[in-house]
């Protein structure tokens, strides 16, 4: 299955890219996925999930096709 | 309702005037809160120069969509209307724009109120500043 | 600080868009909150044609001032507008507008709020609606 | 002692002037200038009371040359 990783903002500059594809034998947690896209690093503490452009958990299961995200807390307005 | 991402410079009571003239409802609603949000030329006391505003296209459209209709839901409002800003962004400029209408005051503050609040909690912008010493993003996940 | 009774129709964005022309502090304030009262075509489930906006000649432009001064010494806000409407009214038209800009969101909302709400609870108007049948003041001494 | 009474909106209309004039030997309280100008009948429950444009009691003192307004519950915004 294939799944597209995003990043913004400080974390995407922290990460050093800004999206990437993977694929994947089995389904992982969105948590796994960041395992296994940054090298094993621990979740840091304020980070920020979505998949498929909405707010997910660490231990959402990710699907074929889906688009998981990684972001810093936000701060608009 | 209306959602808007905008990446050049906007005139809140510009926006607010065009927008109310589409509304259907004149004469039906009493009650407009509005609030517009500024770029400040000091942060943290620093002074800042300008200001980058990055966003996550597609999903920040969806959750500021969801939260109008939620806020239509829980009040007693007749319309809402959302603008925000990215992009380059110099002091003086409008950040964003959120209004609600209503028959009367109470539901009209409090869904604008919410709605700020939840925009700034949690719809997905990230503002870098840009300083004499250099830029820095405003929140970092340690 | 701003306060002005107006027996003309007027345009509350219009007005926002000039009175923040003049305020010296561009860069200086990040917040502004604003409340709009127009006059809506029903009332207490009657159709309402028209009304007419009684106040006190100089009582009421006093209330309003020392209410603009208790609001910028009680709140973290940089200045305050309020302009209301006399006179003969149309649906559709504005009664009222207050709009108070800070540093930031909460002390203008804050004192947006208490603005309108003691303006509505303390200041000298009283309304007269026209309906199909006649006038009638919107409060009476019993 | 000369003391100026104005009413407005529905006591304007109930009282039936909106202006009066009257010349005082006493000082007297805002609530028995009522009772003078309007036949000695009861103060109105809801009635607001004014002395040289800012709220007063029934009970405050009026002085030469002061202007006391009646008027009713305001509705203005």
């Amino acid at each position: 299955m294939a799944i597209t990783i995003k990043f913004f903002a400080s974390l995407r500059e922290q990460v050093g890219k800004s999206e990437v594809q993977i694929e994947l034998s089995d389904s992982l947690t969105v948590g796994e996925v960041w395992a296994q896209v940054c090298d094993n690093s621990p979740l840091p503490i304020h980070i920020l999930m979505a998949v498929n452009k909405e707010y997910s958990k660490q231990d959402t299961r990710v699907q074929d096709g889906d688009e998981v995200a990684f972001f810093p807390p936000v701060t608009g307005g | 309702m209306k959602v808007e991402i905008i990446s050049k410079i906007f005139n809140p009571w510009e926006e607010l005037q065009a927008y109310e003239k589409t509304l259907i409802a004149q004469g039906k609603y009493g009650a407009v809160a509005t609030f517009v949000g500024t770029m400040r030329d000091y942060n943290e006391g620093d002074i800042v120069q300008a200001m980058f505003l990055e966003h996550y296209p597609g999903m920040t459209e969806k959750y500021l969509q969801t939260l109008s209709e939620t806020a239509l839901q829980r009040w007693d409002i007749l319309d809402t209307l959302i603008i925000h800003r990215i992009g380059e962004i110099k002091p003086g400029e409008t950040i964003v724009l959120v209004a609600a209408w209503a028959g009367h005051r109470a539901p009209a503050f409090e869904s604008c109120r919410f709605l700020i609040d939840e925009l700034k909690s949690r719809a997905p912008f990230w503002k870098q500043e840009t300083l004499s010493e250099g830029v820095r993003w405003l929140d970092q996940c340690h």
